[in-house]
């Protein structure tokens, strides 16, 4: 290979180092910008995670990993996740290649860092070699690559259901823009290189072009057009970028660092949330996947109108999306790129301004702490039922025949009423409310001298869980407990409950990640039959307290599209493990919707 | 010639029995002590639930009753039994030898001046439900007209459920009456707050408590729970009213542009002496006594004489047509036993 | 107002008051508040009207005080009056007239207690009988005194020497009446007039050429309301209720108040100078009170007495501008002098309210 | 002159000076507050009622009686957890209406 021009300068190239400028400038100002609103803690924690060996192999292998192969949308969906990879993955190794040649062949080259890119311009070939045909071949092969995930990306457009999509967003003006001028690069490139291939060289793909467009054109054929087009289109695609939902692609590559380092959201709208919602790629799985959909009802109040919004800041649309939400978490679980919806919302919520707030330290609370006071022992079980449970009071009742029949030490810690778990007001971003709750009852709970606490409402276990910090108790949910009891052999199950189908509530599936417990109990006490979407998958019933606006009629859709869901498999009863959803879905179920307790109760000796 | 029925009362009662009467076949005689068919409902100017205007329900009724031998300004002076059968004379001197009658005699509003703290016919402002119908009907009243009415109050259970004033028993439609009227005159006076002064709401019937909603979600309506005690005047003219907001436990007052008393429905005592001319009796609430309050409302304890509508108790517009209907069938079956 | 519409209802509530032979009773604490009261009363029925009206000096307290105060019970109260009557049969009357309201009640409550519940009627009557040896047969007609100066208005309008107008314009005076409590709210029918819109004392108003007001608060009571007044710590809310009737007249400008019960005149008069030193406040015109009187004071007004021989100088409210309105001549030197001509000594006065 | 005793205010609920700003304003936001009927099952099932004094009846009530500062001392009672909102026969959503009120709450000052 050798040097066409001396300078191994064109001016066609100037449009891209403008673009490639930009883009670049404006992630590395845009990353330090949110690097410096995190605050101190966070951002020790991050910069220490990128040096620490395992967070930062951890962090490669994940943006290889998502970024590019786009694992997490294979398996969602093969031609999704093919069209994804091929693109990215392709023009990855396009760059790579295209450096790497430029390395071997022009070492003196290499600080021209546009040079790399366009190299089948700036050089002739001299000799034909092996290795030449096969970098030739491998660069054609991935532009083919390449343009088959731009043709699939393009029937997309026209055809998303082909791609098992029912709703998608419309994309902006400038999100268009980047779109076409995306999916013109590489045709371009294309043409561009099948123009030089007689000088250059090229392979499969670039040397029968060539050949055709010889055969048409003759000698004198301009080959710089075309190369001025292709450097065009990708000034304008990274002109554009930073302003269209593009820009997921840098900042996710920000985005998987920041929650290796193990970062919350602390700011509604700054840093890590920040992060979140410029990762965001607009695809709208999460669309499909919100319960409050259903009958094409509340499409723009799902998250990636969220993101949307808050990249607009229009502040009225921020306040309805975020307090109608259910806080259901399914959106978290289809999303690709890992944005936590409900922890977003519940962000919004937090930066409200209320003229009062309630305050709970003046309430004596000494009856409930000297009810269930006893001195600690190692097997004294604490059992806490929770409001919603005072409504469905079948389960409390079972949860006590079940002790009884296991001999279990226990103290009702809410019978005669309780205080609430502070979980639905933290839901509604009344965090120091939240707080004082909390507090109130852990000092119940220490009183009462128990190890273990036993709770039936997943409402309550996320929070005793996540926030209460109870030294030396175990928190468990009522499935994990029967289930010990169980195989303890404290219980045992006859199986003859007939065909079960098991609803996973949001807060215990999603929520605390619990699957299996309630699951292996229900095999035991009768057959246990999966509803059409479950585990992660799961339809919230409707019930849920995350939402703060939507009405009591607004929700019977949602309701009837789960059970809808749950009775696909023709189950002869529907069990949950959630005080909410059986109220919520017993209201409108064409058969008998009880808790697991009573199951476990009918069933057990 | 078919046996002569003779119906006392031409209120919508009375009405629709002689209508099923001429479809059975009959000719009855309806006699009516006032000038116009339509009795108390010919007054009113609309009925819930529908709003539809009460003048083309009697209209429609009086169409078909058109073949009955009817007698307005019309009284019973008298009647003698005989062998399955009555010798009654009418005031206008006509005689009739019939072989049924049906007391459709209907109700008298309780004459709200008797409940004298509540100032009706002492205080200008204040009014009852019919005057305020009336007002709907012919837009004439001196309380409202010309009047700036910012503030309007209904008060209910007027002489209902309450033995000072003789009647122990709930006259049943005022509720909704109130209701009702508190929406209409909210149409007339949009920017006037408008307060309901009840000891219950007894909204039972059909569409009633969507009304309710509607009075509480378009129309604003205020609804207190207590019984006003007492109603004084002010220097204006406005009357100022007292009860006690039995929700905060504490007494209230406010001084209001008008003060509109819902009427209790009694019994009406002229239907009383003529019922005593058949020996019918009264019941222990003061109307007319039934052979069965369960089963058998419609017959009496005396052969041949039959009741209907509101001479029971009180009743709503659709309860007395299907009484007065059930009535004309009891009749028939009556009369084809006499055979 | 619609006056035809009270006219019906006071026709409503006449009850019968037979015009002659009266067995007149006194009220304990009248004497003290407008000692001419009474006085005038027997005057006016006895000297001016020339009635048979019959006191005895063994008649005591009717017990109603106590009773209402919580400190005696039923049997007691009845005993007490019981005897009462029982001085009334021995002195062969049959018409119980009495001067106080709370009485008034007393009796007729008891008369209705006795005719509901006639073993009751027995017992006492035994227990008269052990305590006392006495034995009674019940007033055929029970009347309080406002009642017969009611039915005798038209006789004292007729022999009238002033009428209840402003001398000066002719136009009649504004009245408030307030009767007491205990004369028709516990029994309509036996008040004159009925409970809601008594017209014993509009009644007298009318004849004597007065307009009577009808404001709000017409029917509250005076705020004495015995265990109100009685222990000190609820004097704040006897006080108040009086605060609200004068706040609620005040628009009216009354010129004057006429009451029929004991309590109502002397807490309506005294309590407005506590006002005026609680709150600043005079409810009459530049800066004096609004004059209270007893029906008998204003038929002896009417009447053409000496106002300090009707005990007028008692009043703590001033009634010489009133006096001055009505055109009624009256002696200020003569004003603290007693019967004896001697001097009763002149109040101190009042910071507020202002008074002559 | 210190008589020992004073005026005492009524305790009347004076239906001509009520001030319906913050309702007039909680109904803009909140219109199903018209809806309450006062039958008291939000109060009953209040979880943080016998702890802290809070009924969402009472606080409706205090607020269409001009009593703002004691539906506030209520108000600040409140857990929030929402049983009152799915125990409400006529379907408000309670639970937005007490958010809604802290909020509006001392808009007035701003």
């Amino acid at each position: 290979m050798i040097d066409r021009f001396a300078s191994g300068f064109a001016p066609f190239v100037i449009p891209f180092l403008i673009g490639m400028a930009f883009v670049m400038g404006y992630c590395i100002v845009g990353a330090i910008r949110l690097i410096f609103q995190l605050d101190h803690g966070d951002r020790k924690r991050f910069l220490l995670s990128l040096i620490t060996p395992k967070t930062a192999w951890k962090n490669i292998k994940d943006i290889f990993l998502n970024c590019l192969i786009h694992v997490k949308l294979w398996k969602r969906n093969k031609l999704l996740g093919f069209m994804h990879s091929s693109i990215a993955f392709g023009w990855f190794m396009l760059i790579l290649l295209g450096h790497i040649e430029c390395i071997l062949y022009m070492p003196h080259r290499v600080k021209l860092f546009y040079y790399p890119i366009f190299f089948n311009y700036f050089v002739a070939e001299n000799e034909t070699t092996l290795r030449g045909a096969i970098f030739f071949f491998l660069m054609d092969f991935f532009l083919l690559l390449v343009l088959t995930g731009i043709t699939l990306a393009i029937i997309k457009r026209v055809r998303s259901r082909l791609f098992g999509m029912r709703r998608t967003t419309k994309p902006t003006l400038l999100d268009r823009v980047g779109l076409y001028s995306l999916w013109l690069i590489f045709p371009l490139r294309l043409l561009a290189e099948s123009f030089t291939a007689h000088i250059s060289g090229g392979s499969f793909l670039t040397i029968p072009m060539n050949m055709m467009f010889k055969a048409f054109l003759g000698e004198q054929m301009n080959m710089l057009p075309t190369w001025w087009a292709y450097s065009i289109c990708l000034c304008v695609f990274m002109c554009v970028l930073p302003f269209t939902r593009y820009m997921h692609i840098p900042a996710e590559m920000l985005l998987i660092p920041f929650r290796n380092a193990g970062l919350t959201i602390k700011h509604a709208r700054k840093g890590f949330a920040k992060a979140q919602v410029y990762s965001c790629p607009g695809c709208g799985v999460c669309i499909d996947a919100c319960p409050m959909t259903v009958k094409k009802a509340n499409i723009k109040d799902t998250t990636v109108y969220l993101n949307r919004n808050i990249r607009r800041g229009n502040e009225k649309r921020i306040e309805e999306i975020s307090d109608k939400c259910l806080l259901c978490g399914k959106c978290t679980a289809v999303c690709q790129v890992g944005v936590d919806g409900p922890q977003m919302r519940i962000a919004q919520r937090s930066v409200r301004n209320y003229g009062l707030a309630p305050d709970y330290t003046g309430m004596d609370i000494s009856t409930i702490k000297d009810a269930v006071a006893a001195e600690p022992s190692k097997d004294r079980v604490l059992y806490f039922s929770g409001c919603m449970t005072a409504l469905t009071p079948a389960i409390s009742r079972a949860m006590e025949s079940v002790f009884h029949k296991a001999g279990v030490d226990y103290a009702f810690m809410d019978k005669d009423g309780g205080l609430c778990c502070g979980r639905p007001i933290l839901m509604a971003g009344r965090f120091d409310q939240a707080r004082q709750l909390i507090k109130k009852n852990r000092e119940i709970i220490y009183a009462s001298g128990a190890s273990t606490l036993v709770l039936s409402c997943p409402i309550c276990y996320k929070i005793f869980r996540e926030q209460y910090k109870l030294e030396g108790i175990r928190v468990v949910h009522h499935t994990e407990y029967m289930l010990e009891l169980v195989k303890a052999g404290r219980l045992t199950l006859d199986g003859a409950a007939g065909s079960l189908v098991y609803h996973d509530p949001c807060e215990l599936g999603r929520g605390s990640g619990v699957y299996e417990p309630p699951r292996e109990l229900l095999r035991q006490a009768g057959e246990l039959v999966e509803a059409t979407h479950n585990r992660e998958m799961s339809i919230c019933c409707g019930g849920s307290l995350g939402s703060l606006t939507l009405g009591f009629d607004k929700r019977e859709d949602m309701t009837v599209n789960a059970l809808k869901n749950l009775t696909e498999g023709d189950p002869a009863t529907i069990v949950t493990a959630c005080p909410l959803c059986k109220s919520t879905f017993a209201m409108y179920a064409d058969r008998p919707v009880e808790d697991i307790a009573e199951t476990v109760n009918r069933h057990s000796k | 010639m078919k046996d002569n029925i003779v119906i006392v009362g031409g209120g919508i009662a009375g009405m629709e029995a002689a209508h099923q009467l001429l479809l059975l076949g009959y000719k009855p005689i309806l006699v009516e002590k006032s000038d116009h068919l339509g009795g108390h409902v010919a007054d009113w100017h609309k009925l819930f639930p529908d709003m539809s205007p009460a003048k083309d329900a009697v209209k429609d009724l009086a169409e078909k009753i058109k073949e009955a031998n009817i007698f307005l300004d019309t009284e019973v002076s008298f009647i003698n039994r005989l062998k399955n059968g009555y010798n009654v004379m009418f005031s206008n001197g006509v005689n009739v030898i019939c072989k049924a009658i049906l007391l459709a005699t209907g109700f008298d509003l309780f004459e709200a001046s008797k409940k004298e703290e509540y100032g009706y016919g002492i205080y200008d402002q204040v009014m009852t439900n019919s005057d305020l119908e009336h007002w709907f009907n012919t837009g004439e009243d001196k309380r409202i007209k010309g009047k700036d009415i910012k503030k309007i109050g209904f008060v209910h259970c007027v002489g209902s459920r309450d033995i000072k004033a003789g009647n122990p028993q709930c006259s049943k439609v005022c509720c909704i009456t109130a209701i009702k009227q508190a929406m209409e005159v909210k149409e007339f006076f949009p920017d006037a707050e408008v307060y309901c002064f009840y000891m219950d709401l007894r909204l039972f019937g059909k569409k009633y408590e969507d009304f309710y909603i509607k009075a509480q979600m378009e129309s604003g309506v205020h609804f207190i729970r207590g019984r006003v005690s007492e109603v004084s005047e002010n220097i204006n003219g406005q009357v100022i009213v007292k009860t006690e907001d039995t929700l905060s436990g504490k007494p209230a007052k406010i001084t209001l542009d008008l003060l509109v008393l819902m009427s209790g429905i009694v019994c009406n005592k002229q239907a009383v002496d003529t019922a005593s001319l058949v020996q019918v009796k009264t019941d222990s609430d003061g109307f007319l006594k039934s052979k069965d309050n369960i089963l058998n409302i419609i017959e009496t304890d005396s052969k041949g004489v039959f009741l209907a509508g509101t001479v029971t108790g009180p009743k709503t517009v659709p309860e007395t047509v299907a009484e007065a209907r059930a009535a004309a069938l009891a009749i028939h079956n009556y009369l084809v036993t006499l055979k | 107002m619609i006056y035809q519409g009270k006219q019906k209802i006071w026709s409503d509530y006449q009850k019968e008051i037979p015009d002659d032979h009266w067995y007149f009773v006194r009220s304990c604490i009248r004497q003290n508040f407008f000692p001419a009261s009474e006085k005038m009363f027997s005057v006016i029925t006895k000297d001016v009207l020339g009635k048979d009206i019959y006191e005895t000096p063994y008649h005591t307290t009717c017990g109603g005080i106590a009773y209402h105060s919580d400190t005696i019970p039923q049997e007691t109260v009845m005993t007490i009056v019981a005897r009462q009557f029982a001085l009334m049969t021995e002195a062969g009357y049959e018409n119980y007239a009495c001067s106080c309201i709370t009485s008034f009640g007393n009796y007729a409550e008891i008369l209705e207690t006795w005719h509901e519940f006639p073993e009751l009627e027995a017992k006492i009557r035994e227990m008269l009988w052990k305590s006392c040896r006495r034995e009674f047969k019940k007033p055929k007609y029970l009347a309080h005194t406002s009642d017969l100066i009611y039915k005798f208005r038209h006789e004292i309008a007729s022999k009238a020497k002033f009428h209840l107008v402003d001398h000066a314009t002719g136009e009649p005076l504004r009245v408030v009446e307030h009767i007491g409590c205990h004369y028709a709210k516990m029994f309509p029918h036996k008040g004159v007039g009925g409970a809601e819109y008594p017209c014993v004392l509009s009644g007298m108003i009318d004849s004597w050429g007065g307009q009577v007001i009808d404001y709000p608060e017409r029917r509250h009571c005076c705020g004495y309301g015995f265990r109100q007044y009685h222990v000190k710590a609820n004097r704040g809310y006897s006080v108040s209720n009086t605060h609200k009737k004068f706040e609620s007249m005040e628009p009216y400008h009354p010129d004057m108040i006429i009451t029929n019960c004991p309590g109502c005149p002397y807490f309506l008069d005294r309590w407005q100078y506590v006002i005026s030193e609680m709150e600043g406040k005079t409810y009459g015109q530049n800066g004096y009170g609004i004059p209270v009187f007893t029906y008998e004071e204003v038929a002896g007004m009417v009447l053409g007495f000496d106002p300090w021989d009707l005990g007028l100088q008692l009043h703590q409210v001033a009634v010489e501008p009133l006096l001055e309105k009505i055109g009624i001549p009256y002696n200020p030197k003569t004003k603290y002098l007693g019967l004896d001509g001697k001097d009763i000594m002149k109040p101190g006065l009042p910071s507020v309210l202002k008074c002559c | 002159m210190d008589f020992g005793f004073s005026i005492s205010p009524s305790s009347t609920i004076n239906l001509d000076k009520v001030d319906f700003t913050l309702y007039d304003r909680l109904c803009e936001i909140e219109p199903d507050a018209k809806k309450c009927m006062a039958c008291g099952s939000c109060s009953a099932t209040c979880t943080a009622g016998p702890w802290t004094g809070m009924s969402v009846r009472k606080v409706i009530l205090g607020i269409q009686r001009g009593k703002e500062s004691e539906a506030a001392k209520m108000l600040k009672g409140c857990m929030l957890c929402g049983k009152c909102t799915m125990v409400c026969p006529r379907g408000i959503n309670t639970r937005h209406l007490i958010l809604s009120l802290c909020r509006i709450y001392g808009e007035g000052e701003k």
